[in-house]
């Protein structure tokens, strides 16, 4: 066990003894997110980006604009991808190399928040049935790792993908130049990560919080009260009322987010 | 999910394999099929085929992740290659890779571990054919090849997934109710307090489907959870313990 | 040396003392197959597979269909691509990650025997000469190693590619669906292994035998006594008439494994 | 480096953008901008955004790499997948493997190791927004981020590059410039010695034209260096140590 | 192999290089050829060229790989890029693995690797340029070189192929006699006991080609052992001591 | 600290000591060179090939010539790839596997002198504009090293290129045939390197002065006096004064390297 291991430990047992009184660690009440920033554009050259902070983490997204072949099963449709990388400027227990569990967790959880949405107007990204189509290439790059990824990181992106324009197209080339035209986005999905410790239940978790937390979830909404997509995660476990309650939540809580944009 | 779609998945009440909206594909447990492994499992649910083999507790290699406080679980779900129609490329996706994390997470609730300091154990998961539903099948194998293993738990874990199609709420999604369905809901719970371990969702659900998809996939699960004893008692010619 | 190595170097000194006297610690004849079970068909979703069992051993062989482009120096002819998976369920001693030797060793010696018998006819599955041509992907799935892997496999192997069925193809497209033609497969190639414990040699290997084993010799054979490829291994010696008699006892052995298909 | 091009970059005096042929683009430097890291530094260098962060000293991992004499330095230059047009596949590729290679070797000549022996300095950048001149303005957010770590360091390194166009040796190649111009000659200094200590040129340069490179590098390298002691006093709100 | 073949690749009892069916292609081994190097061995082979180097007894790394009851000895056959036709993308290839695993084992049988428990015996053999026969140049180049090297050994190990073409058996396939021929047995021996330690065959042959292909490549190999000897011998001025 | 890190430190130390006395190990000037061979053609089944020696140093250098796609802005011009594998058989140090970052370096700066030279015609090497060129795919392999990689691999290199044919090339396919025509090279950059040890500067380091160098620099020139590359390295500094001296010495050396080729 190392001093950092021992560290999280005590750190762990305090929030935990915190929480049981009903308390947070800086005095949030538990359906209190912590100061968000946003800036759309951060990244001028790319098609579309955004930065988006809650607390201390930061996330930046990126769309690339790339054409490729369409999947088998839906020759007329546009692709996104969505890639994340946990580099380890942003913490000390990330390390440089190809993607684990908790980067994938992350980028699948963003990645099904957009597409269950149906967010982007796949249909309207095809070039030439069977042959090209539009493909984006959503990146997530984390900056800082201070608790709550999955809300930061699908503000950053849902912002990101408003903000896409699309590149010029001719001759069957890509020019590598913004156009007028906007990348079709008709919704905006948002996240809400709620983590329980204890027996109680609070929302946008801070990295303490993330570290002492039995368990975890996370609800992805469009407008209209519409659930999208969710994600357990974390060796603890939810009761049924539990996961209703959450979701009451959420849709008070998106409607804040979903503001910011 | 495919989000609204035209394709007519139920017919008089039925879904196309003739099932009603509440009942659940065929499922058929087998506890102790293979050799090598320290306990292992064979299930069939519908078409899906898996097989899950536990090792351990055994030595943490490398030793750096070792846990002084309980021993660490690892979960490896694989699809072999010829498992899917499209042939499935060896190695893990970032699928596989989700999934092995949210099953493990899962299964540490009920396992015992920190009766096992500095070991590990180890559940691998193969899937030799797929058809819809195999994150469920293979925890819900995983589980009861823990119990043929001998590793002492809380209780078993079994999962089993909602979904909607057709605007209707259904249990257990086959293979095209998953592609032109609108939501699918897979979930895990520990039987005897019905807390859930594992919840992913996607599509689209308002909160009264959603609620809805939550209570019959757990009605699903106990229904599960019985052949999974059964498989044990044939296993073991006896009575489980059910603490 | 760890407690596992203490336990294998103890059967390994047992299993050779058992050898001396004449005896197998299952009490088989030196030239005797442990039972073999075959199961053609086992995945019903693939265009060919089985599983075969010899004592615990369980392989199961998939076949899959996709259409490459043909190697430059055979321009029509079909391509068999073999893989192998020693997934860590089937033994201890098996790793996640990329093919080590001994899978890659399997892999390509279950290969060796199908494709230098000419059992397939690979001047039948071209579609478009230098264009497209059929990929025969022949994929090994080790479930439980209970000891000699090679004629496992190589007898699932075969019996897959005898049932796999072509799929459709139309207008350039694969369509994922069984027709009623087969893959051509005109041979049945069987493999037997011997392994050689101080100057004894016995066939069909269990788990014990192929860690205690000095060296060991696969023959592949197709019918009319031709042999068609063999491989060594270990790190002992055969002498010139130890093959030449191994030989001889695969035509007789190879016989009733081929019976079986 | 295009060799002998027609491209003009030059006009009355004055390159594309404006700026003259000694003259920098605009730099602006901000210390102590990430929670997490022990030191950072944020940078924009004309367009290029890069961000830097450092850690330790600390435990080195893996053990064997740990010397008895000193700490290990490391240092990482990674391009953000967005950070170009053609969207750079994540990872290493063998540039940024190169530029991390000699930007590290740069660094060890001011950073105090001998200080910290059996530990390990781990250096990161990350390059957001890239055109033109970022493994100079990584370089020098990265010894920013280092003194604001509080490593002990004999002096900051500082780097920036000369190059030639239209037969001028110009400061500070902007991206077209780089792109269709003659060489580019991107160094690294200790301010208060001048020494280099990283030095690379591509493209074609007479001896004289060499030294005119270097000569105009060091000046503009020097200017740098006065916003990074700036940087460094507001975040600190006093003087720097200069030793 | 082709199987049946019309290509002629015997005419009038000559081979298409002008060879009898029993005739070796020329051999020139030279010991002692690297600096760097514990022990190393240059190897034409017709027109093959590969070069063998030794390293070790020595530390085991990683350390959990050590053999408390002998030396462990690994084997790394490579190609160059530019060694076939078609370059050869760098790295070990599913050829190059099982061609390193069979050979290692081939020379575990000669050295006296109990003599040095707890070290590490690398072999390393650069295939410089292909034409048929490489994994048996590289194998008879590796025993010398851990011959130079001062391993004790048992004896040399010694390889050499015959195969059959125009169903007749013939000894050391050249290149399109391997393309175009039935069949290809590579043989390498322990030259004081005739014993077989390495031994594959593809393509078709009954018993008695097959025996006949074993004979002649172990005159074929015993014809090559001399030249190893000599090489040997030219390096240290000397006998050398066959024990 | 290993026995060898321990056996290293006390050569660097003695080197250091002779090199304060204006000594090198093997009696040679600051300014000379070891030995050089060069054996153009070295592997004659390559298109394109070099064995160079300088000292014990050997590094081959191989040319295979391939038909690719041109890179979108560049599109009529041939490319060229520099790989380099610093096998394990060359040093004790060296380790199988990915390449690390001094193989890196070495094949980009090797890359660097030959490309920014412009010795190779790519305008040339254009088959079909936006759709095929040939590309120049040159491979290091280090067999031996003994010091100064760089001078030794791009002497080989350089070597090389000036002796590739092209293949035959007729109706789209590449034929494995060499022809009369040969590459088009214009120019034959070579590079010189020089080590600071304390305040002294040789040229051609030893193995041991690569060792206990402070700092290296590399220049590639072409004939002319025209500088194409440069590279530092090391974590020593230069002074300007010694960066100038030290390229006035290139030029004179590179005069008589240039003479081997």
């Amino acid at each position: 066990m190392s001093s950092e291991d021992i560290s999280w430990t005590v750190s762990s047992d305090y929030i935990h003894h915190l929480v049981k009184s009903g308390q947070r660690q800086d005095n949030r009440k538990m359906d209190e997110y912590r100061p968000i920033k946003l800036v759309p554009g951060y990244i001028p050259n790319a098609f579309g980006s955004a930065l988006c902070k809650i607390g201390n983490t930061q996330v930046v997204a990126g769309v690339s604009l790339v054409v490729g072949t369409p999947y088998p099963d839906s020759p007329a449709s546009g692709v996104l991808m969505t890639g994340c990388e946990l580099v380890p400027m942003a913490s000390p227990e990330f390390e440089s190399g190809p993607p684990r569990p908790p980067a994938v967790e992350l980028a699948r959880v963003v990645d099904r928040g957009i597409r269950e949405s149906h967010a982007i107007e796949f249909d309207k990204l095809c070039i030439e049935p069977k042959e090209a189509v539009w493909m984006v290439m959503l990146d997530l790059h984390v900056l800082d790792y201070d608790g709550n990824l999955f809300d930061t990181a699908t503000l950053a992106s849902t912002c990101a993908i408003l903000n896409t324009v699309m590149p010029k197209y001719e001759d069957g080339q890509v020019i590598r130049e913004k156009t007028k035209e906007k990348l079709p986005v008709v919704k905006s999905p948002v996240e809400c990560t709620f983590v329980k410790i204890g027996d109680k239940i609070m929302v946008d978790p801070s990295l303490e919080e993330d570290k002492a937390m039995d368990a975890r979830v996370t609800f992805a909404t469009t407008g209209g009260e519409v659930l999208c997509a969710a994600q357990k995660g974390g060796s603890g476990a939810f009761t049924r009322q539990e996961l209703v309650d959450t979701l009451d939540m959420t849709f008070v809580k998106s409607k804040e987010l979903r503001k910011l944009l | 999910m495919g989000g609204v779609s035209n394709v007519p998945l139920i017919k008089d009440g039925k879904r196309l394999d003739g099932r009603k909206p509440d009942e659940l594909r065929d499922v058929r447990i087998e506890a102790g099929v293979l050799e090598r492994a320290d306990g292992s499992a064979y299930l069939e649910w519908g078409s899906n085929k898996v097989l899950a083999a536990v090792y351990g507790p055994q030595e943490v290699l490398p030793k750096h992740l070792s846990d002084p406080t309980k021993a660490v679980l690892t979960y490896r779900y694989n699809m072999a290659p010829f498992s899917v129609d499209d042939r499935k490329r060896p190695g893990p996706d970032r699928r596989s890779v989700e999934i092995s994390k949210i099953s493990a997470e899962a299964l540490e609730k009920v396992v015992l571990l920190e009766q096992f300091p500095n070991t590990m154990i180890k559940v691998f998961v193969e899937v030799l054919q797929a058809e819809a539903g195999t994150r469920c099948a293979a925890l819900t194998a995983a589980s009861v090849a823990l119990a043929d293993a001998g590793i002492p738990m809380r209780d078993l874990v079994v999962a089993c997934a909602a979904g909607k199609i057709n605007d209707t709420v259904v249990l257990d999604l086959g293979k095209s109710e998953d592609n032109f369905g609108q939501a699918d809901v897979p979930i895990a719970i520990v039987p005897h307090t019905g807390e859930i371990v594992l919840m992913q969702m996607d599509g689209d659900l308002t909160r009264d489907e959603y609620t809805q998809a939550l209570d019959l996939a757990v009605k699903g699960s106990m229904q599960v959870y019985e052949l999974q004893k059964d498989a044990l008692k044939r296993r073991y010619g006896g009575v489980v313990d059910e603490q």
